[in-house]
């Protein structure tokens, strides 16, 4: 056992177990803040895979960007303290079974299967590599997809606004 | 040669008159409708008169044999090789015959219309009828063809019921034409059955050709026919029964007679023409047409028509006496009259001395063209008169109506058989070929002639002797007198033909097999029926001459046959039973029923199942999110696992 | 002769009338397409026989082939042979008398002219593809629009009537599509008439497809007992609706049996004739009785089509050349009637305001024009000779009697009883309505307008030409007949 | 244990199904917002492990871990929206209480 095992089973259980948690508890600003560890969880794993580009992604838009929307969504619309309605046990316990029974089909899915990994060179996921390929245009290059994904943002950035611009209609 | 197209205009001069008044007449030729279709007649009767002189005296003889010819004959619709409907002339001498009685008695028609039917809001529409009956009767008459029979068979048979119904405000005309129709259309029904049984087994539809062929012992049609076989009658005897079929419905033969009497509520003329001169007679025509085969190749099929011609004379005589409806005692006696022809056909053979009553046969359908129509006619006048079809209503006509009483004296001598009247000739000759052939049949025979002999003279003495004529005093308007010239001319004339017409050596002209035949006049044979006939009507004279209650007292003291007699046998009766009872109720009802319920049933079920079954399928689309999600994901699942276990 | 004209000119007819303003100006554009429609065919039958009787002994007449999805081997092919020009004629007459009798639809004119001249489209269309691809489109075409004229334009209950008419034939065409791709896969991945009929079809294709397409077509020409859509169909639909749907709608079925199911299938054809033979003898006669129970004239006629169509398939299940022919014949010759009967009843119904025959009486004295019309509309249904059901019946009757068995003998006999029991419900109608005492509140009735009696005579003249003269007609189908009758003797 | 991918992929199908779980469980729209961030979470974790291990001479994987959490962010924006303006109409984000686009 070495640091770094340790430290990928310490990231390994804070993403399991706050997001376990931003999913059971009944308080909803609770959740969104174990949802914050979880995905800072997750930030810590992709440091911990040195992918340190998509570990300040992450962290910038998850953490930073998707959390705190969230979390204002939140006060604009919930009471503090309030706490949540929760289902039905059968459903609770449907839902239990539903998700276990899919994690157990795909884990034996994955232990059965045997993946080789690719015998060439390794290729550093240094930011270098990533902005040569994620602008390229030659062959694999990834500007086209980009460019549709900056006008998605757009979109959605006006749509947004849109939406929530709406007066609001008085049928109910 | 005969000259076609002589011919044809007989026949279409008739159609132009009919496509004349039914396309103009309404708007522009309301008052001379009458006198253009009559002229067209009567070029029409001068053709037909000069063609049947050519073919008689002419022409149409060859080694003493009259010859048929075939002058025109145009392929009109071809089935197949063999089969094919032709629209053609076939000349022969009943069609001679034909062609001369049936314009002949139209153009008297004609005439006599235009003073019977004058003032009448549908004129031309009238004459339009008139000039499409004729038409059809005269295309019948030269059919060349089975099939073309079939068709002019089928137009006369609506042009019948197109006059039937000419007062068509009058519900009980309305019921009339339409119980016409659908009872000669029902024997139509056998007819054409027939035709397609003979077709098939001749291979020809052509008449030439057919009797031939099914005459010759050595074709192998005949023997194909003969040798199939159904309910162990011959295909071909089938062929000819259901043949005669046809041609009993359109004779009123017994037990297909039911509708002529109520056809008697067209206008007089028309009756005097249709169900009483031409188109009756059609179904004689169609027998005598086919007579070849009928007495070779299928006996059987003859004895039947004997029997029927025999029992309808009879059996109409019987009801005859007992009628009140001046028209219908003409109608009955009409339908006595025929089944006279038609057993004569019956107990005929072919060729020779045998064919005595084929000769006869036709020979009486002749005289009694004249004398019937002549009846008719003089029972128009008549009822011009009264304003009334009723005896009761009548008596003591002879003072007011001369000529009418005078005529109708010479047409009742006529139909009774007193000698030298037209009647008496044909009648001899029909009871000859009983007596000779089948002694059942001459002994009915001789009662009905008897029979007839006693309700003519019965209607006579009613309608001109009996009471003194009280005419009505509402009939302030009645032009009253006899009609006119227009209504008298066509009575003499006939009257003059039912005195003359039996002197005619009718023989010489008309036999089974072309051939002469002399008649001969046997004196000691005659006396018998005579004077049966004189006795009915010294009977009549006794009964009716004067008002007394001596027919009444009759009637009570045979009080259930006169009820049955009056009655018409209930045949109507029965047949309004089973029409109403189970052709309505039994089969139309039902299968209405079955449409609305069951069929429809079954379709709305179906577009119910799916309503419903949809309606709980729609309750999947909830609107819960997560709802979807499960689908969603078991989705997933289930093809996952599908692929994954089941496609490897 | 360019056939594309026959699609193309209703089709720009339609645009034009879509196009129009006014309803006078949709009335009159419509009138002059149809107009050119009927000029265009007739002109097509004297090309036709010219071409015939200069010796031109191709099967079909005035090809044109042009790919249209070349992976699926669909061709816009297109030819025509005699029975093809017999429809057409048909289709013509009917659409030409059709829009004259719409002549005072006020309710949504220019849709509804649209949607007629859209229908005569896909009949023509039908009648002219050799592909069977190209076909079923245009059968589709000529489906959908009676939806919307029964829906919009019907009386009565007529929304149930639009969709029980819409959904059979859409079922009819459903079966007649899975048939279709059948005989596609099973039969040389082709769907071009012609080419299928050189092809040997596998026995067991055959019998899967020929019920399928057989009973699909069915569907349309009311065969028993997928008929009940005609009766509601009919009476719901506006009087040019009505003699569409059965003028011109049912002999698609017809054609469509004959042409796609017999001549492509005969070894089904023949297994499965005794079946067809049953069914259209019960609907001969039990389309009979149950039209002597109606009291609607609308009923009546519609209830007597599905007697008079079931001839149609009596005379195919038959398989005798001259049964064929005169299946062919009734098809023209009913669909002439039945519109001509439809017209004369809508001409009726305008005035009096009912259809129950019980409520009529001596219509003949206010309006004898049309009254004449239905006596002799109605005489031409009993099959009086001179019009044109006599001939067409007498063919099928002459054609039906050469099969030499008792079967075909008692199928026969059936068929021919029909025709007392057609007297007795037509003298029924006849004599209710036009006949007996008038009554007080029709004394003043009009006769017809003169667009009313231009459309009847034009379908008059249809009927008196075939039964007066019924030698070209006869020439004009047989030809084709014999040609199906060809590939039924040389099949098993 | 030395980790490697199976452990990776373990974590990731686990978020997965907690994910769902709380999709699955959640009345409230914003819960159900979270539970879909997991899920998406997990699906990145996917990609990168399989990039790392399996294809490490490629960057496609991360490529869409890239493009996943933009859109994720484009997503969480729209549907907060979404979310703020059902508050106003129905003053409620509780799924059973709006349910009106049914039948």
């Amino acid at each position: 056992m070495n640091g770094a095992n340790i430290l990928f089973y310490l990231l390994a259980a804070m993403i399991l177990g706050s997001g376990l948690l931003a999913v059971t508890t009944r308080q909803l600003f609770r959740a969104a803040i174990y949802l914050l560890f979880s995905l800072i969880g997750m930030a810590g794993m992709y440091f911990w895979l040195q992918y340190e580009f998509i570990a300040a992604v992450q962290v910038v838009v998850y953490v930073g960007g998707i959390t705190v929307l969230i979390i204002f969504s939140i006060f604009l619309t919930q009471q503090a303290g309030e706490k949540m309605l929760v289902k039905k046990t059968g459903q609770q316990i449907f839902a239990a079974i539903a998700a276990f029974c899919g994690f157990a089909l795909v884990m034996i899915q994955i232990v059965q299967n045997n993946f080789t990994a690719t015998k060439n060179l390794s290729l550093s996921p240094s930011v270098t590599n990533i902005g040569n390929q994620m602008l390229g245009v030659d062959k694999g290059g990834y500007a086209l997809p980009f460019e549709v994904v900056s006008i998605l943002l757009l979109a959605a950035l006006i749509g947004s606004i849109v939406i929530a611009l709406r007066t609001p209609t008085q049928t109910s | 040669m005969p000259n076609a197209t002589y011919i044809m205009l007989i026949v279409l001069l008739p159609l132009l008159s009919f496509l004349i008044m039914g396309l103009f007449g309404r708007t522009y030729l309301k008052n001379t409708a009458g006198i253009i279709s009559t002229c067209l007649s009567f070029i029409s009767t001068c053709l037909a008169f000069y063609t049947a002189y050519g073919y008689f005296f002419e022409y149409g003889k060859i080694n003493g044999v009259y010859q048929k010819l075939i002058p025109f004959n145009y392929l009109w619709l071809a089935f197949s090789e063999g089969l094919s409907i032709n629209m053609g002339i076939l000349l022969d001498p009943i069609t001679a015959m034909m062609l001369v009685v049936v314009t002949l008695i139209s153009l008297m028609v004609h005439i006599y219309s235009l003073g019977y039917l004058k003032g009448e809001e549908r004129f031309p529409t009238y004459y339009a009828f008139l000039g499409l009956f004729t038409f059809s009767m005269l295309g019948l008459v030269v059919a060349s063809n089975i099939f073309q029979i079939y068709i002019f068979w089928e137009l006369v048979g609506v042009s019948s019921f197109l006059l039937i119904g000419y007062y068509y405000e009058k519900p009980s005309a309305v019921a009339a034409c339409k119980k016409a129709f659908i009872v000669t259309r029902f024997a139509d029904l056998g007819f054409l059955i027939g035709i397609l049984v003979l077709s098939f087994y001749a291979g020809t539809l052509d008449f030439n050709t057919l009797i031939q062929r099914l005459t010759s012992p050595e074709s192998n049609e005949l023997k194909s026919a003969l040798a199939a076989s159904f309910l162990g009658i011959s295909a071909l005897t089938w062929g000819m029964i259901l043949v005669f079929v046809g041609g009993a419905g359109k004779s009123a033969m017994f037990p297909l007679h039911i509708w002529l009497p109520d056809a008697m509520e067209g206008p007089t003329p028309v009756s005097a023409l249709i169900h009483a001169a031409t188109m009756v007679v059609a179904g004689v025509f169609l027998v005598a047409r086919l007579f070849p085969i009928f007495a070779i190749s299928a006996p059987d099929a003859l004895e039947i028509v004997a029997y029927v011609g025999a029992i309808s004379a009879l059996f109409a005589a019987i009801i005859a006496c007992t009628q009140t409806d001046i028209k219908r005692v003409l109608a009955f006696s009409t339908m006595s009259q025929i089944g006279f022809m038609m057993f004569a056909l019956g107990v005929s053979k072919y060729g020779g001395e045998e064919g005595l009553g084929y000769t006869a046969s036709m020979f009486h359908l002749f005289t009694h063209a004249l004398f019937k129509a002549l009846l008719f006619l003089g029972a128009g006048a008549v009822i011009h008169f009264v304003h009334s079809n009723n005896m009761k209503d009548m008596g003591g006509l002879r003072k007011q109506l001369p000529i009418t009483h005078f005529t109708f004296l010479i047409a009742c001598l006529a139909i009774s058989g007193v000698p030298p009247f037209a009647g008496f000739f044909s009648k001899e000759e029909i009871l000859l070929a009983a007596f000779q052939h089948n002694q059942t049949i001459y002994w009915m025979a001789l009662i009905t002639s008897g029979l007839t002999a006693f309700y003519m003279f019965r209607l006579y003495f009613s309608i001109f002797w009996n009471k003194s004529y009280h005419p009505n005093h509402q009939d302030e308007h009645g032009h009253h007198g006899e009609g006119g010239f227009v209504m008298m001319m066509p009575l003499v004339l006939l009257s003059v033909g039912a005195c003359l017409a039996g002197f005619i050596p009718f023989g010489k002209f008309v036999s089974s097999d072309g051939t002469a035949l002399v008649s001969e006049f046997h004196l000691q044979f005659s006396i018998a029926p005579v004077a049966l006939g004189l006795t009915g009507i010294f009977t009549a004279l006794f009964l009716y001459k004067t008002e007394n209650d001596k027919p009444d007292k009759m009637a009570s003291s045979l009080r259930a046959l006169y009820q049955i007699a009056y009655h018409k046998f209930y045949i109507d009766e029965i047949y309004l039973f089973i029409t109403q009872k189970i052709l309505f109720n039994c089969i139309g009802k039902p299968a209405a029923w079955f449409d609305k319920n069951v069929v429809d049933g079954l379709v709305n079920a179906t577009g119910n199942t799916t309503q419903v079954l949809s309606e709980k399928i729609k309750k999947i689309q909830s609107g819960k999110v997560q709802e979807y999600a499960v689908y969603f994901l078991v989705g997933v699942f289930g093809l996952a696992m599908v692929f994954i276990y089941m496609w490897k | 002769m360019n056939l594309l004209l026959l699609i193309l000119i209703p089709l720009l007819t339609a645009v034009a009338v879509f196009m129009m303003q006014n309803n006078n100006q949709v009335r009159w554009i419509a009138f002059f397409g149809s107009a050119i429609q009927l000029i265009l065919s007739l002109g097509l039958y004297v090309v036709y026989t010219n071409a015939r009787n200069h010796g031109d002994t191709a099967q079909m007449l005035f090809e044109q082939n042009m790919p249209l999805f070349k992976s699926w081997n669909i061709n816009l092919h297109l030819g025509v042979d005699g029975i093809s020009v017999a429809m057409i004629m048909l289709t013509a007459f009917v659409v030409v008398a059709g829009v004259l009798m719409s002549w005072k639809m006020e309710k949504m004119t220019k849709e509804f002219y649209f949607l007629l001249i859209l229908l005569s489209m896909g009949a023509y269309g039908f009648f002219i593809s050799l592909d069977l691809f190209v076909l079923f489109f245009f059968l589709e075409i000529a489906v959908i629009p009676k939806y919307l004229l029964i829906g919009v334009w019907g009386s009565g209950k007529k929304e149930y009537s639009a969709n029980k008419l819409a959904l059979m034939l859409m079922t009819g065409s459903a079966l007649v599509l899975v048939g279709m791709f059948i005989l596609y896969f099973g039969g040389g991945k082709s769907f071009d008439i012609l080419q299928l009929a050189q092809t040997t079809i596998p026995t067991w294709t055959q019998h899967i497809c020929f019920p399928l397409l057989f009973v699909g077509f069915g569907v349309f020409t009311a065969l028993f007992p997928f008929h009940t859509w005609v009766p509601d169909g009919h009476s719901s639909a506006p009087t040019a609706g009505s003699m569409f749907l059965a003028g011109i709608s049912m002999k698609l079925g017809g054609y469509g049996c004959l042409r796609v199911a017999t001549y492509l299938l005969p070894e089904g054809a023949k297994e499965y004739a005794n079946i067809i033979l049953l069914l259209s003898a019960i609907a001969i006669l039990y389309g009979a009785f149950a039209t002597m129970m109606q009291k609607d004239l609308k009923y009546i006629n519609a209830y007597s089509s599905i007697s008079h169509c079931g001839f149609v398939l009596l005379g195919i299940g038959m398989l005798t050349k001259v049964a064929i022919t005169g299946a062919i014949m009734q098809m023209v010759s009913h669909g002439l009637m039945t519109a001509l009967f439809f017209a004369v009843i809508g001409i009726i119904y305008e005035r009096t305001h009912t259809r129950q025959v019980n409520e009529m009486g001596g219509l003949l004295k206010v309006m004898p024009f049309t009254i004449t019309l239905l006596f002799i509309v109605g005489l031409c249904s009993l099959g009086l000779p001179g019009l044109s059901g006599f001939v067409a019946e007498m063919t099928i009757f002459v054609g039906s009697w050469e099969n030499p068995d008792t079967f075909h003998r008692i199928v026969t006999v059936a068929g021919c009883m029909s025709i007392v029991v057609t007297a007795v419900y037509i003298l029924r109608a006849i004599g209710r309505t036009a006949m007996g005492p008038l009554k007080e509140e029709y004394n003043n009735l009009s006769d017809a307008a003169w667009p009313e009696k231009l459309a009847t005579i034009i379908l008059l003249v249809g009927i008196i030409a075939i039964g007066v003269a019924p030698f070209w007609l006869n020439d004009l189908v047989s030809p084709g007949a014999e040609l199906i009758m060809q590939k039924i003797q040389m099949a098993k | 244990m030395e980790p490697g991918l199976y452990h990776l992929l373990f974590i990731s199908a686990a978020l997965f199904f907690i994910g769902v779980y709380g999709f699955l469980t959640r009345r409230n729209l914003i819960a159900m917002l979270m539970s879909i961030e997991l899920i998406l979470n997990s699906v990145n974790l996917n990609f990168i492990a399989f990039n790392k291990y399996v294809w490490a001479d490629k960057l496609d994987g991360l490529f869409f871990t890239i493009f996943v959490i933009a859109i994720a962010a484009a997503e969480a924006a729209v549907a907060i929206a979404i979310i703020i303006n059902l508050t106003k109409n129905f003053q409620s984000i509780d799924v059973e209480e709006t349910e009106e686009m049914k039948y």
